[in-house]
């Protein structure tokens, strides 16, 4: 049932361009139809009784066949997929050709279709095989806008992410050579085999392919590459969206098969640098689409430092900053779509389109985290948790979120001022009128969250509960065929 | 729905009512009435007591609850009081002008009245969380009163919420290390863990607390951000600002650093062992707030940066007067709050009643103003004497319970720097009221008519309440005792005309009343002996013998002290503005390199740096 | 001790102080005649001047403030002698210590001020600004002295003050006990006088530009009763912080005469100061006596 | 022997791997690189092969009439099929891009390319380019005698 949820955008992706030349309507229709049936089989198979269950692939019993892996976190993603794609849909930038238009919402829709496999999947490879296709469709949205930039970006980051892989394939031979399995079930029964130097170095090398996607510190030299060239739309679904999903699986391989201690204080000093980096680099900025990369590649830093929190605490604040994230970024991008621009030319703007200058301030007190918005709610509980933690490097986190949250005034008010400056010079007119009403979504998703707080809370806990819960990963996904060479290599 | 739920009801309702009200010409009359109603459920509410409110939440698991005791009570009424004559002040013949002139009246009352509910929300907090969430409000609540003026106020605004939010997660640390170390943020529970803490926690978290509010309260080393911010904001929010809303740091000081920690523990946490304990530190850190400021104002030559600077000065002495911690230093320190509110609020009205007519607040811009404009010069005459702490009124009372406990404590060297901010305070006021309102009438201001009622009443009762409270402190003082009590601390034994004690008391009824008797046999003298006097024109002066002709500007405004400056003017090398300076461009050197990292030409080369690092990592033990 | 007789005492003290001061005044210029090898004036000089200015014919007034501020500056002595204790009558020192004595005596200087500000005379502005720049420099010695004494008897209220002198005898007095303390109070004493060298702002020669410029008739007057009255409160202030208070009228007065005589002589044998070197002076020598005075108290 | 014969296998497939990355850190020029990336990925999927290979083992084809003898493990050589399909779609289109770029900068140069980028993602976020050698962010003028002649466009 939840095969869907990866096949119909599949589907759909390679489908729309027939599609297109057949009728328009026809071409206009089908994406967000395949996104709508994702998101009733979504709400359909949300009944906590049911939750969680594992699909074998084809039949096939594990640890042969691919299993799917389905709990709340998976459904959470896989929502957030279907839902984010179909409020991201890409629009007409006003260049005119249609065909664009096509090109850029079938590799959305390719886009969509591995994001939700990577959430489901229980199996490594697959997993990866998910991951290159993500990679790929992300290098087409990047070179689709055809200007000289965009190709150039698109290259640098084929070449940055194409070597991640390798490197993540290299850890998966480790694995492969060292447990004779790729199940993560299974994987998590042999976690002993993987405790040595060898097992560290084939988490860090999966970290390291992996991290390329979710804008981990050292490897994230792309993202204000791609951002700048790619649409706000596109930008705002590869920033929130899917490089959440690339920690999603870190978190899971965490979870299930690492659960070392020394890998999680990697997890957290990479984690900090980034979030350190990211808001110093933002601070700089000088147009507002580098600013809000930069500022994504700080956020993605604090979701690191809270999953790499031990035990449920960990994850419950890994995933509140994780979603509130994923919610206001695609906001705020939609936002600077709407005025474009370098920060000069912002002046007044927000006299002008109020409404977007009220999203604006709203997206920008979330982030910085004013007590009753979510964003306060998730800096407290990292805040907590690493507090609890101690140890030197929890100190050195702690600063290091409440220095960022300072940058993060100083940038995102000053821009604020300056959009609400009597500026007399006129702002050109912005080509996609829609992106505020989305914008105006995300707002009301913000807003709904501090209402329903109480009940999201328990929500999240018993999801972070779950996801936790290794031994019951290995329960529902059921036992393990004996494999024939349980060794591995002579 | 107890009383402390209906008095955050109205703060709430207030909001639209104040958007709405601001709208039409006539409505904008009744901008008062919502305060006036919050200032009668105040008073009806018996500030001995602790009103508990109804609203509370368990979330995260953390409790928020509200409740109201003395402490809050007696920081509530200056609050609803100035916001009630900014509102008075801005409904009349200034909030025409200021809507015509293009300002947004909606935007002005709609912040104060977020301000007011921010503060109350603050001020009523039951526990430590609930005074962070009360304390970010009121920082950001402060940001869009402050910025209305656009201009260089945007520029200010920003600046201060950047201050406010460095202090903001002082105090977020502060809060989650209290959660951390005692399993609880209710104060019943964290009071009976706190004492078992190291010293060295307790010391972290005096400082947290300490720097996070002294950033509200401008403190010395956070001070640069409050003139400009307070001073170049629209007319009746820079008189609400620069009275009460600082005054937030000191209810939260008073209520973390007296109530919880205690400032017995204070003492023996020793920062210098034998020469310096951490409220040594605290109080030099408030006397020198006290002295740099105030002489900061001697330099300034825009009325309104000098009283914004004044109000840092003054900020001073409460946070001396609380720390010292006796029952007449704290009472003093409290007391000041309210006496200091009622003063800064009516010099901050005046010195916009004069902007108001004369269109400038520049004081090489103004003089011989007390003809045309009398009454605000009463009311600007009633605010210095209090702010520089003169007998007949209030703010005499309050600096002499500061002085009366530094005295009697043994600090002379803290006394000293506090007559040297009195003295710097009294040469201030002087070149301020001088500059304004005597010299020489300019010609352009020959014809300008006094500030209208609806300006001059809110002053008029403003200077009627100094005069009142000063000749009986006894009314402030019973408010002041059961904030004291709230904190635990001892309380002077009060009457109606001061406080009596063994070591030298001060009864005020007598003390005004000798003065007043005295200024009547000067009178008397001077109308009853002298000969009828003869009214001349400011032209008909001695002058060396030189005619005067109107053209000539013979007024003395600029370099007023020239002998002081003489000795402390080297000292103005604005060394704080320098550390400030230094701290950004340590900032933009760090974001360029970032920058240069995410400028390099291969990026790749990280992906393999990372993996050698990790794998060396992975293999050494 | 009934309100009536507090009353009584309340009008009593300040005509009483007049008197004293009058003579005060009379003793000044008698010694500085004697120093310059001159007679000197008549016993009731003093009085003939202040009835003269008072019956002078044209009295120019600049405004309110001007006669407010001549008001105040008589005003505020006044109601500081009622806090200064006489022998045998104690006003209502109990109700005031020393610390509002030192504020009810800076009444008449912003009185003065202010009257001056509305003159709108830029010389006269001149001259409040340095009269309240020397202010500012006197009072710092003079507060740190305040504070030793203070600290020393463990009180604020002057009565009580007193009775610790009288009741140990000459070894208890202010002066045996802190003579650093005694002498900075002479240096200030002699500035808050405006007696040579610190006479800048009410010097004769620099009228044209002082306080005074604007002041004829009866605001003149008004300044000679004013300065009668400082006189004798400057006198009584010290002999009850140092010299023990009068044990009986006797004692009082030789000792107010003693006191007052010294800073006389000492006026006519100096220059004047600039107003910068003032400041630097009153910062250097007296503020360094007063806090190793006090050094020594604690 | 056959106890070397496996760590031998596995270290030449790292030495591959660590040639292409290391090749592709030191080369300049994008068509280098590209190469690069192609011997990387197949060091690596030689490597994933070798996970699963075994020395005294055959093929792992199942014959209907021949008996069963000790086999290579089958899955690892399924894995590396999808992997090389994957590597050869990635490098298919990096050369494309290779070319595209050629056509748009005239260069194959990453420093100039990257600098030229740089000018234009800044042009299209509306915002200024950082400073360069030729155009010094602050505007203010080089020293030295003459300004330096505009770069070829």
């Amino acid at each position: 049932m939840m095969a869907y949820a990866v096949a119909l955008p599949l589907v759909a992706a390679f489908l729309l361009p027939v599609l297109h030349n057949a009728s328009r309507w026809l071409g206009i229709l089908v994406g967000p139809a395949a996104l709508v049936a994702v998101l009733l089989v979504v709400f359909q198979s949300w009944q906590p009784a049911v939750l969680p269950f594992a699909m074998d692939l084809g039949g096939f019993a594990p640890p042969w066949g691919i299993t799917f892996y389905v709990d709340a976190l998976a459904l959470l993603f896989c929502g957030a997929v279907a839902l984010m794609t179909l409020l991201l849909w890409p629009r007409d930038e006003g260049d005119g050709d249609a065909d664009a238009l096509v090109r850029r919402r079938s590799l959305t829709l390719l886009l969509a279709a591995a994001a939700a496999g990577l959430a489901l999947s229980g199996d490594l490879f697959n997993i990866y095989v998910f991951y290159e296709l993500a990679a790929v469709a992300s290098y087409g949205l990047a070179a689709e806008r055809g200007t000289p930039a965009a190709y150039a970006a698109a290259f640098r980051y084929l070449m940055l992410s194409a070597l991640g892989s390798v490197i993540a394939l290299a850890g998966i031979a480790i694995i492969y050579f060292e447990t004779g399995t790729l199940n993560l079930a299974h994987l998590s029964l042999l976690a002993g085999e993987l405790q040595g130097p060898t097992g560290m170095a084939a988490f860090l090398c999966l970290l390291v392919g992996f991290g390329v996607k979710a804008e981990l510190f050292p490897v994230n030299a792309w993202v204000p590459e791609v951002y700048g060239v790619t649409t706000r739309r596109t930008a705002g679904l590869l920033a929130g969206l899917v490089s959440k999903l690339a920690v999603l699986v870190l978190v899971r391989l965490l979870v299930l098969v690492f659960p070392q201690e020394g890998l999680r204080d990697a997890l957290l000093l990479l984690g900090v640098l980034g979030l350190i980096g990211g808001e110093l680099a933002a601070w700089k900025a000088r147009d507002m689409t580098r600013m809000l990369a930069f500022s994504s590649i700080g956020q993605l830093g604090l979701v690191f430092v809270a999953f790499s929190l031990p035990g449920t605490a960990g994850l419950v604040a890994g995933i509140v900053v994780a979603v509130h994230h994923m919610v206001l970024k695609p906001g705020l991008f939609l936002l600077a779509g709407q005025w474009g621009g370098g920060l000069r030319g912002l002046a007044g703007a927000a006299r002008r389109a109020p409404l977007a200058g009220l999203l604006f301030v709203l997206f920008a007190l979330s982030l910085v985290g004013l007590p009753p918005l979510p964003g306060f709610w998730a800096k407290f509980l990292v805040l907590t948790g690493l507090a609890g933690q101690g140890g030197g490097l929890g100190w050195l986190a702690m600063v290091a979120i409440l220095v960022a949250t300072v940058l993060e005034v100083s940038y995102l008010f000053r821009l604020a001022g300056r959009l609400y400056s009597r500026g007399d010079d006129e702002v050109p007119a912005a080509a996609t009128g829609g992106g505020t009403v989305t914008a105006g979504v995300f707002g009301a998703l913000v807003v709904a969250a501090v209402v329903f707080a109480p009940a999201l809370w328990d929500e999240v806990q018993d999801m972070g509960a779950g996801a936790g819960d290794a031994a019951l990963y290995v329960r529902t996904v059921g036992p393990m065929v004996p494999t024939m060479i349980s060794g591995g290599a002579p | 729905m107890t009383h402390l739920d209906l008095l955050l009801l109205v703060a709430l309702i207030n909001l639209p009512v104040a958007w709405w009200l601001a709208g039409g010409a006539t409505r904008r009359r009744l901008l008062a009435l919502p305060y006036g109603l919050m200032l009668g459920m105040l008073l009806y509410m018996d500030p001995g007591a602790t009103w508990d409110s109804g609203l509370s939440w368990v979330f995260l698991g953390q409790s928020l609850s509200w409740r109201l005791d003395g402490l809050g009570w007696f920081f509530a009424l200056p609050t609803i009081g100035a916001a009630l004559a900014a509102a008075a002040y801005s409904s009349g013949e200034w909030g025409e002008d200021f809507a015509g002139a293009g300002g947004s009246m909606g935007w002005l009352q709609l912040a104060l009245a977020a301000n007011v509910f921010a503060m109350l929300v603050l001020l009523a907090a039951g526990d430590l969380l609930t005074l962070f969430i009360g304390w970010e409000l009121v920082s950001w609540a402060g940001l869009p009163l402050m910025v209305l003026a656009g201009g260089a106020a945007v520029g200010a605004g920003i600046r201060y919420i950047t201050y406010a939010m460095g202090g903001g997660m002082a105090v977020l640390l502060g809060v989650v290390l209290v959660y951390v170390w005692t399993g609880s943020l209710v104060p019943a529970d964290f009071m009976a863990v706190l004492p078992t803490l190291a010293s060295w926690q307790v010391g972290l978290l005096v400082a947290l607390f300490f720097g996070g509010f002294g950033v509200k309260m401008a403190l010395l080393p956070f001070h640069l951000w409050q003139a400009p911010a307070y001073g170049l904001s629209v007319g009746p929010a820079a008189a609400f600002l620069g009275a009460i809303s600082s005054r937030m740091g000191l209810f939260a000081m008073a209520l973390v650093l007296v109530k919880f920690i205690t400032l017995e523990r204070l003492v023996d946490l020793t920062v210098i062992p034998g020469l310096l304990d951490s409220r040594d530190v605290l109080a030099w850190v408030a006397a020198f707030t006290i002295i740099l400021p105030t002489y900061t104002a001697l330099k300034q030559n825009d009325a309104r940066l000098l009283l914004a600077w004044h109000g840092i000065g003054q900020g001073g002495y409460m946070v001396l007067g609380l720390v010292m911690g006796d029952a007449m230093g704290s009472a003093g320190g409290l007391l000041h709050v309210f006496n200091y509110a009622t003063n800064q609020a009516v010099l901050l009205l005046a010195v916009f009643a004069v902007m108001h007519r004369t269109g400038t607040a520049d004081l090489n811009r103004m003089g011989g103003l007390i003809v045309r404009m009398p009454l605000s010069f009463l009311a600007l005459l009633i605010g210095i004497i209090g702010l520089a702490g003169l007998p007949p009124m209030n703010g005499f009372v309050s600096k002499w319970l500061v002085y009366r406990s530094l005295v009697l404590e043994g600090e002379p060297l803290l006394f000293l720097a506090a007559i040297i901010g009195t003295l710097g305070t009294i040469l201030s006021v002087y070149k301020l009221i001088h500059n304004i309102f005597l010299g020489q009438l300019r010609v352009e201001h020959e014809d300008i008519r006094e500030a209208p009622w609806s300006m001059t009443g809110p002053m008029l009762v403003l200077c009627a309440v100094i005069v009142v409270t000063g000749t009986m402190p006894g009314l402030v003082l019973g408010v002041v005792a059961d904030a004291q009590q709230a904190i635990g601390l001892a309380v002077p034994d009060y009457h109606l005309g001061g406080v009596t004690s063994p070591a030298g008391g001060l009864d005020m009824l007598w003390l005004n009343g000798v003065i007043m008797a005295g200024f009547a046999v000067g009178a008397v003298l001077f109308y009853g002996f002298g000969g009828r006097t003869k009214r001349v024109h400011q032209l008909d002066n001695y002058a060396g013998g030189h005619f005067l002709t109107a053209d000539v500007r013979y007024q003395y405004s600029d370099n007023f002290y020239p002998g002081l400056m003489h000795h402390i003017g080297g000292w103005y090398r604005g060394s704080f503005q320098w550390l400030e300076g230094a701290l950004i461009s340590v900032v933009d050197l760090l974001a360029t390199a970032l920058r240069g990292f995410y400028h390099q030409a291969q990026p790749a080369a990280w992906v393999l740096f990372t993996i050698t690092l990790g794998f060396a990592w992975a293999v050494l033990p | 001790m009934s309100i009536t007789e507090l009353l009584l005492e309340l009008v009593l003290m300040p005509i009483v102080a007049f008197v004293i001061g009058l003579f005060m005044v009379l003793m000044m210029r008698r010694i500085g005649a004697r120093l310059q090898r001159r007679v000197g004036p008549p016993v009731f000089q003093p009085l003939y001047d202040i009835v003269k200015l008072y019956g002078k014919r044209t009295q120019v007034s600049h405004g309110l403030m001007h006669d407010i501020g001549i008001v105040m500056a008589v005003g505020g002595y006044v109601a500081a002698e009622t806090l200064l204790p006489m022998p045998g009558m104690n006003g209502i020192a109990e109700k005031g210590g020393l610390i509002a004595l030192l504020y009810v005596i800076m009444i008449p200087s912003l009185g003065l001020a202010l009257g001056v500000g509305q003159c709108a005379n830029p010389n006269g502005s001149i001259g409040i600004s340095r009269a309240l720049t020397a202010m500012l420099a006197y009072d710092i010695p003079f507060v740190i002295v305040i504070f030793g004494v203070a600290w020393h008897f463990g009180t604020t209220n002057l009565v009580e003050i007193i009775a610790l002198q009288q009741a140990g005898g000459i070894a208890t007095w202010g002066a045996v006990e802190m003579p650093l303390l005694a002498i900075a109070g002479l240096f200030g004493m002699q500035a808050m006088l405006g007696k040579q060298p610190f006479e800048i702002y009410v010097a004769p020669a620099e009228i044209a530009t002082g306080p005074m410029v604007e002041m004829g008739g009866k605001y003149l007057g008004g300044l000679f009763v004013m300065q009668c009255f400082q006189l004798y409160t400057a006198a009584v202030l010290y002999v009850t912080l140092f010299l023990g208070g009068g044990e009986n009228w006797l004692f009082f007065l030789i000792k107010i005469f003693a006191v007052v005589a010294i800073p006389m002589s000492i006026a006519f044998l100096f220059p004047r100061y600039r107003t910068e070197d003032l400041v630097g002076l009153l910062w250097k020598w007296p503020v360094m006596a007063a806090l190793i005075g006090v050094a020594l108290v604690m | 022997m056959d106890a070397y014969i496996g760590p031998l296998l596995f270290l030449g497939a790292a030495g591959l791997l660590a040639i292409g990355v290391v090749g592709m850190l030191l080369s300049n020029h994008l068509f280098r690189m590209v190469l690069a990336l192609v011997i990387a990925e197949a060091g690596v999927n030689l490597m994933l092969v070798l996970a699963g290979y075994r020395w005294d083992a055959v093929a792992p084809i199942l014959q209907p009439g021949v008996a069963a003898q000790p086999m290579v493990d089958p899955i690892p050589q399924a894995l590396v099929l999808t992997a090389i399909v994957i590597g050869v779609g990635v490098q298919a289109l990096a050369l494309t891009l290779v070319i595209r770029i050629r056509e748009a900068y005239g260069t194959l140069d990453m420093a100039e390319v990257r600098a030229r980028m740089e000018v234009d993602v800044a042009a299209a976020g509306g915002g200024e380019a950082t400073g360069s050698r030729e155009r010094p962010a602050g505007g203010r003028p080089l020293p030295g005698p003459g300004a330096l002649p505009e770069p070829p466009r």
